[in-house]
């Protein structure tokens, strides 16, 4: 169930981005894009009772850890995320200096 | 209608990628253990063991730092390019703090700076324990950083020291850099883990790791926290 | 004394560097390197051919790999004689072009890509050949008048060699991944239709044959003036070799079609070729420019050719190849002489030119030759081609082909005598008094070769005969043509046995020598015209002021012409409209996907995974 | 040595380079000189980081392929540096990642590492696009490339989900059993790559990036990029994809449009850098069929040439427009009267764009097309084996005519245009042209070369 959700979430990143016309509210559906994305990868690493994946006094000898990959991955995932975010925040700004709006309609032909 | 359309497809399409999966006898919703998986190997050890393979308590941290170490060299420089774009988009020679519109009060302002040693403190654990217990390098950059915002927002006159934030980034990076190329040198591999993986558990184990950690803690902090002064300050005209 | 053939296209390709190496210092100079050169090249391999002393080897050019064939020969001989007559020209004509230098340089390499495309043995080499000959002659071309003229040319010669390229490709297929020549001939079943059809194609582009000629007029009218013989006389025969492959070794394609014992492929050739005869002789009949009209002219002669190949018996393929000789000859003077023209008259628009013949009588007088053997009149070249031709397809008995050969032949008349009334005949014009003197020698030597060769063609055709029966032999085609002294006696051919005999060049000149005597004498005997001034006139009882409407060339066969201007533009449209369709086709995708929204792609994406699972769920 | 060096050079170099401002260019120089070099020294291997063996930890995988992208990517990454860094000292950072990301791309073994890299290299071209001063249309580049790996990235985890496992290698050896489970992550794999690599519903960014480039950005997006990006898809399609049934049809189908309405639309075009952006789009689409069908030495050495030919072509209409003010065709007649050896070299990459003989796009265009003819070649798509040959020839009809278009307005119209090219630029320019002739004229050792590329099923050598 986990996974739908995710999907679900991926898809309504896609539908942000296919119907928001403001530059910043794409960045957000880009974001809620990614959200869903990384929702996906750690479910892919769950399994039903599985343990945190880490080693302390009191893990079991054969523990059933879940997947610690797609943690590791989702991580990476997230920072990447973070880095794009900025870059499309920063160019927002340098957007509303040039045209005065975040509105694409507003744009003129550009 | 537009919206609509545009609403149908997105729920289609999901739909179909739901139906898609749940055919695909290949693709397991939730699998049993990680048999059969790559990542069967990382969990090859056991608490308290002496000098394993690899050295974390944490395996995600051991993926992280370890075994996919050159992931991670990626996705800091990944952060550290974007942190120069947006300095080179919105920077300029000469800054000045952007007008919040309001002026902090002497509570808002102390107050803040009691949080701000607080959250930073917080952030230096969660690096230095990033190979014993969840969070690291990431995790706690970015509270070092969310501690700087604090500031940032509290304070309409407050700027950091930007010059010093490049320093430690840059310094951060190249010894990530040359720590992997001493690994190239000292043992055989680049981003070896060349040190004594010492004991699961404790804090003084896994070789290398706390200090790759320690690194991407400062790196990414200092990243973050330029982002957020480019953000918040505006160019003289 | 033995020689490669790699020898003389590297010699070419050197005296074409050099040419723009001494151009870059001195103009003529560099242009004179081509005489030269082309002169060169052209003396060796007519004498080394006759002589048996060329040979295929390759010691630099080791890629590839040459054969001499009799017909490779027969081709090369006539491009680089054409090339060498034209450079005579180059001189004259450096000073008009924005890049001398690259101009000599260009002229040599199409020549050297030429030579290179009649003697390779291995397909893809000829067509790499083919493609150089393609770029160097494309550059020559916007040195002219017009630059459009190059991207049509472009257009249509790319279309041509890369279907040549297609069937090159079909023919590695089939035959084993090999690449030699023979395997033309060794095809079968379905890729037989589509090499045939392909290689056809290439043919009839290079050749400017119905319903692919439209870049032809367009070249010879804006080329500079020498160019365009060129192409006319040369480079168009690349077209003619190309046919000669696919027609002679895969002619007999398709099923047989009982009523007139032919194949349907030998079928769609001759119609072809007779459509083209019909539609380049309307087109030329209503030109005003001479150069354009020519054009027209070296088009429907080029349906001759085609229709002589896709007889597939002696005399068809024979009187095709002979007219290549012929063509080659008459059409280079042709132009040679418009060009003469051209070049102190400034144009070649019949209604501005007028009375040349005063000054330029010997440039009169080769025109006069070169459009002779064009309209296949006795006793030039192009009468013994035509009138073979045109038996070959009377003994078929394909009464609508010969209806287009004699109706050709009949348009040829009209065409032809128009830029001779138009442009040399008639009232001197009084601009032309001045500035227009006759040519200088080196421009008449050429020229005066050229019409000789015509006459000479056309009186005793022995030794191109031989030559032809050489490359039947050497074809391993089951063709012949029997000479008798100087009469052409008959042909055998596989089935048919010794058939009729066919003429007598020479007893034919004879006849027309006589004949054009007493003409003569008549006409100095009987001469009572007087010259006038053009002004010396007057209409409805007023003098007339305005000279132009008095120009012979003004709606010369304007009743004519009435009769099919609505539908002369078809093929024309329709390349036009294909062009536009492709650049709609263009700008509908541009908006489609470029219109600067960041949803668009997204859309696709979205779009394009709907689509892949909706067939995979459901 | 070791390959992980041109990774980790250029990044230390950039990290450091922050620092020292002054010297940044210079060290960029350097670096990317270095990186141009190395590749001639190293040894065909796989590389272990971290000393964990491959499906555990990530390699690097050194083959023949690899090493013929890095020189060529590399090769022509230094020149474009070269000849524009005076102009654009700020980005020397931010080119000296980009040089590592493009390295990590045509290096790395590992599916996830690919991702990574792709987004360095993706984020560092962002910016590169900037200095063309449209941050909207930078924007839509970001959102789009975002998308796009995204896309891969969801491809892949699904993938994982399967196999267990990242590395290329043990995926190869995953699908090849399963190609009818892995048809949805390969399409969305397959798009997300689509879209850096300019496939046509996907590139609706590249008109507003490429439309409006300056020096720097044209070159590098154009030529550097599009060859690595190309390359990089020929790795995935030559080593991990398997391409069949429905799969197939789509990318067939997909790659086909691109094709002929990048042809038709470069034809509908009179701007000069807009032709020239229409026609890469095209030939990205040729690239990537030649690497779909399995013709994947060819299609290298095509990707190649035609980065070659478009730094040059870009570079010299980029400084056109700066100069002029306008890329409008008729605005720039006439331009190479006055600059006949830029001008000559431009008509050299243009001809070998269309394929013309004596130059190394006929030699590269001719065997592909053979290839398809082999008469044991079996195409991955359907009617591969006659069909694209054709669409690929109708493709260079329409292109010979624009082009050509193109020259005689260049060359023939008078005008008095005079742009003076640094001498630099003119240097580079002419050696790239002669060196295009010369790999044209000597395509015996080019066919040598790709001959060692292939074993003869027609696929790459994976080790």
């Amino acid at each position: 169930m986990l996974q739908f959700a995710a999907i679900i979430l991926l898809m309504l990143g896609l539908y942000g981005l296919l119907t928001q016309r403001n530059v910043i509210k794409i960045i957000i559906s880009l974001n809620i894009l990614e959200i869903g994305l990384n929702l996906f990868i750690i479910s892919v690493g769950y399994f039903e009772g599985g343990l945190a994946p880490i080693f302390t006094s009191e893990t079991p000898a054969n523990p059933n850890f879940v997947d610690p990959l797609p943690q590791a991955l989702v991580l990476t995932a997230i920072v990447i995320g973070v880095g794009t975010t900025a870059l499309g925040l920063a160019l927002a700004r340098k957007i509303y200096q040039k045209y005065g709006t975040l509105n694409l309609d507003e744009m003129g032909e550009n | 209608m537009k919206n609509f359309l545009a609403l149908l497809a997105a729920l289609g399409l999901g739909v179909l990628i739901i139906l898609s999966l749940q055919n695909n006898t290949l693709f397991n919703e939730y699998g049993e253990d990680v048999t059969g998986r790559d990542s069967e190997e990382y969990g090859d050890r056991e608490y308290g063991e002496e000098n394993p393979a690899s050295g974390p308590a944490n395996i995600v941290t051991s993926i992280v730092a370890d075994f996919r170490s050159f992931d991670t060299l990626g996705e800091i420089t990944v952060l550290f390019v974007s942190s120069l774009g947006v300095a080179l988009l919105l920077g300029g020679t000469k800054q000045k703090r952007l007008d919040l519109g309001f002026h902090p009060n002497f509570m808002l302002r102390i107050g803040s700076k009691a949080l701000f040693g607080i959250i930073l403190m917080t952030g230096v654990y969660v690096t230095i324990h990033g190979h014993l217990t969840p969070g690291g390098g990431f995790p706690g950059g970015a509270m070092i950083a969310s501690s700087m915002l604090l500031l940032y927002l509290a304070d309409d006159t407050f700027r950091a020291k930007i010059k010093g934030f490049k320093i430690l980034e840059s310094v951060a990076g190249s010894l990530y850099v040359l720590i992997g190329i001493a690994g190239l040198f000292f043992a055989d591999y680049f981003l070896e883990n060349f040190l004594n993986n010492g004991v699961v558990g404790d804090l003084l184990s896994a070789g290398i790791i706390p200090l790759i950690y320690v690194l991407i803690g400062l790196k990414v902090g200092s990243e973050i926290s330029g982002v957020i002064d480019n953000f918040l300050t505006e160019e003289v005209v | 004394m033995e020689l490669s053939i790699e020898i003389f296209i590297l010699a070419t390709l050197a005296f074409g560097l050099m040419a723009y190496v001494i151009g870059r210092l001195h103009k003529q100079l560099g242009s004179i390197m081509t005489i030269l050169g082309s002169l060169t090249i052209f003396g060796g391999i007519a004498y080394l051919g006759f002589t048996g002393g060329l040979t295929g080897e390759t010691a630099y050019l080791t890629f590839t790999q040459f054969e001499i064939s009799e017909f490779g020969l027969f081709f090369a001989i006539i491009v680089s004689f054409v090339f060498a007559m034209v450079s005579f020209f180059n001189p004259f004509f450096i000073k008009q072009y924005k890049y001398p230098a690259l101009y000599s340089m260009l002229f040599m390499f199409s020549l050297a890509g030429a030579i290179g495309v009649f003697f390779s043995s291995n397909l893809l080499y000829l067509f790499f050949f083919f493609e150089f000959v393609v770029w160097t002659s494309l550059f020559l071309i916007p040195m002219g008048r017009s630059k459009k003229a190059a991207s049509w040319y472009y257009g249509f010669s790319a279309a041509g060699s890369f279907m040549l390229l297609f069937a090159i490709l079909m023919i590695y297929n089939a035959n084993n991944g090999s690449f030699h020549i023979s395997g033309i001939g060794s095809v079968t079943g379905t890729t037989q239709i589509i090499v045939f059809i392909f290689m056809s194609g290439a043919a009839f582009t290079k050749l400017g044959a119905f319903p692919l000629h439209i870049w032809l007029p367009k070249v010879l009218t804006n080329a500079p003036d020498p160019v365009s013989a060129v192409f006319s006389g040369g480079l168009e025969k690349l077209g003619a070799f190309v046919a000669l492959l696919a027609i002679v070794n895969m002619g007999g394609i398709g099923f047989i079609i009982p009523s007139i014992d032919m194949y349907f492929g030998q079928m769609i050739i001759a119609t072809l070729g007779a459509l083209t005869i019909v539609f380049g002789t309307l087109m030329a009949i209503r030109q005003d420019d001479a150069k354009k009209l020519l054009a027209y002219s070296s088009m429907s002669n080029g349906g001759y050719i085609l229709v002589g190949f896709s007889m597939l018996t002696s005399q068809g393929v024979a009187g095709g190849l002979y007219h290549i000789v012929a063509h080659a000859i008459a059409s280079t003077a042709a132009f040679l002489a418009i060009a003469a023209v051209a070049r102190v008259a400034g144009t070649t628009k019949m209604k501005e030119l007028g009375g040349i013949i005063h000054k330029m009588p010997v440039t009169y007088m080769v025109y006069l030759i070169a459009i002779i053997s064009m309209a296949g009149i006795p006793p030039m070249g192009g009468f013994i081609s035509k009138w073979m031709i045109f038996q070959a397809v009377i003994d078929k008995g394909m009464i609508f082909i010969a209806i287009a050969t004699v109706f050709g032949s009949i348009g040829s008349f009209l065409y032809v005598f128009r830029p001779l009334a138009a442009l040399f005949l008639g009232q001197e014009l009084p601009q032309f008094k001045k500035t227009v003197k006759e040519a200088p020698f080196f421009m008449l030597l050429p020229m005066i070769i050229l019409s000789l060769l015509s006459v000479y063609t056309g009186v005793l055709p022995g030794v191109i005969i031989d030559f032809i029966n050489k490359i039947f032999v050497d074809m391993q085609l089951n063709y012949n043509i029997v000479m008798n002294g100087f009469a052409i006696e008959g042909y055998t051919s596989g089935i048919e046995g010794v058939g009729p005999s066919l003429l007598n060049p020479l007893l034919i000149a004879c006849v027309f020598g006589v004949g054009v005597f007493v003409a003569f004498l008549i006409f100095i005997v009987l001469k009572k015209s007087k010259k006038i001034d053009l002004m010396d006139t007057y209409t409805a009882g007023n003098f007339v002021y305005t000279e132009e409407h008095l120009h012979y060339s003004v709606d010369f066969y304007a009743p004519l012409e009435r009769l099919y201007e609505k539908y002369i533009h078809i093929m024309k449209n329709f390349y036009k409209s294909l062009a536009n369709k492709v650049r709609e086709f263009g700008a509908f995708m541009k908006y489609f996907f470029f219109t600067n929204k960041p949803e668009i792609t997204v859309f696709w994406i979205v779009a394009l995974m709907v689509f892949l699972l909706w067939g995979d769920v459901l | 040595m070791s390959a992980i060096l041109l990774i980790a050079v250029p990044l230390l170099a950039a990290f450091i380079s922050i620092l020292v401002k002054k010297v940044s260019p210079y060290l960029l120089l350097l670096v990317s000189l270095f990186a141009l070099v190395y590749p001639f020294f190293m040894d065909m291997s796989d590389v272990i980081i971290g000393g964990f063996d491959s499906p555990i930890g990530i390699n690097l995988v050194v083959n023949k392929f690899a090493l013929t992208s890095l020189i060529a990517v590399n090769g022509l990454f230094f020149l474009v540096v070269a000849v524009n860094i005076a102009q654009y000292k700020k980005l020397s950072s931010i080119l000296l990642v980009a040089l590592a990301g493009l390295n990590g791309l045509l290096l790395t073994g590992d599916l996830f590492n690919l991702f990574v890299f792709i987004e360095i290299s993706g984020i560092a071209a962002y910016l590169i696009t900037t200095t063309n001063k449209k941050p909207l249309q930078t924007f839509n580049y970001l959102v789009a490339g975002t998308v796009g790996s995204s896309l891969y990235l969801l491809g892949l985890i699904i993938l994982y989900n399967m196999s267990g496992t990242l590395n290329m290698a043990d995926m190869a050896t995953f699908v090849e059993g399963n190609g009818m489970y892995t048809l949805f992550p390969f399409l969305l794999m397959f798009i997300g790559l689509g879209v850096e690599a300019k496939l046509l519903p996907f590139n609706s960014w590249v008109k507003g990036i490429l439309g409006h480039s300056n020096n720097l950005s044209g070159a590098m997006i154009a030529s550097v990029y599009a060859t690595a990006i190309a390359l990089v898809f020929g790795k995935l399609l030559a080593g991990v994809f398997q391409i069949e049934g429905t799969l197939a049809l789509i990318i067939a189908l997909v790659l086909g449009i691109t094709i002929l309405a990048g042809e038709a639309m470069a034809y509908a075009s009179t701007k000069a850098r807009e032709i020239l952006l229409y026609s890469s789009i095209a030939q990205a689409g040729i690239v990537i069929l030649l690497f779909t069908v399995g013709l994947g030495a060819w299609a290298t050495f095509f990707a190649i040439a035609n980065g070659v030919s478009k730094f040059i072509l870009f570079g010299v209409v980029n400084r056109l427009t700066e100069e002029v003010g306008s890329d409008e065709m008729d605005q720039l007649k006439g331009s190479f009267v006055n600059n006949k050896l830029i001008g000559v070299s431009f008509t050299v990459a243009a001809l070998s764009i269309l394929g013309l003989p004596l130059f190394f796009g006929f030699v590269v265009k001719m065997n592909s097309l053979i290839g398809f003819f082999e008469p044991d070649f079996v195409s991955n798509l359907p009617g591969g084996n006659f069909i694209f040959p054709i669409i690929i020839l109708v493709a260079s009809v329409i292109e010979g005519v624009y082009f050509v278009k193109l020259l005689t307005k260049l060359w023939y119209k008078d005008s008095d245009v005079k742009v003076n090219f640094t001498p630099l630029f003119k240097y580079v320019v002419v050696v790239l042209a002669v060196a295009l002739i010369v790999f044209g004229l000597f395509q015996g050792e080019v066919e040598e070369l790709v001959a060692s590329l292939i074993n003869p099923g027609g696929v790459f050598i994976w080790n």
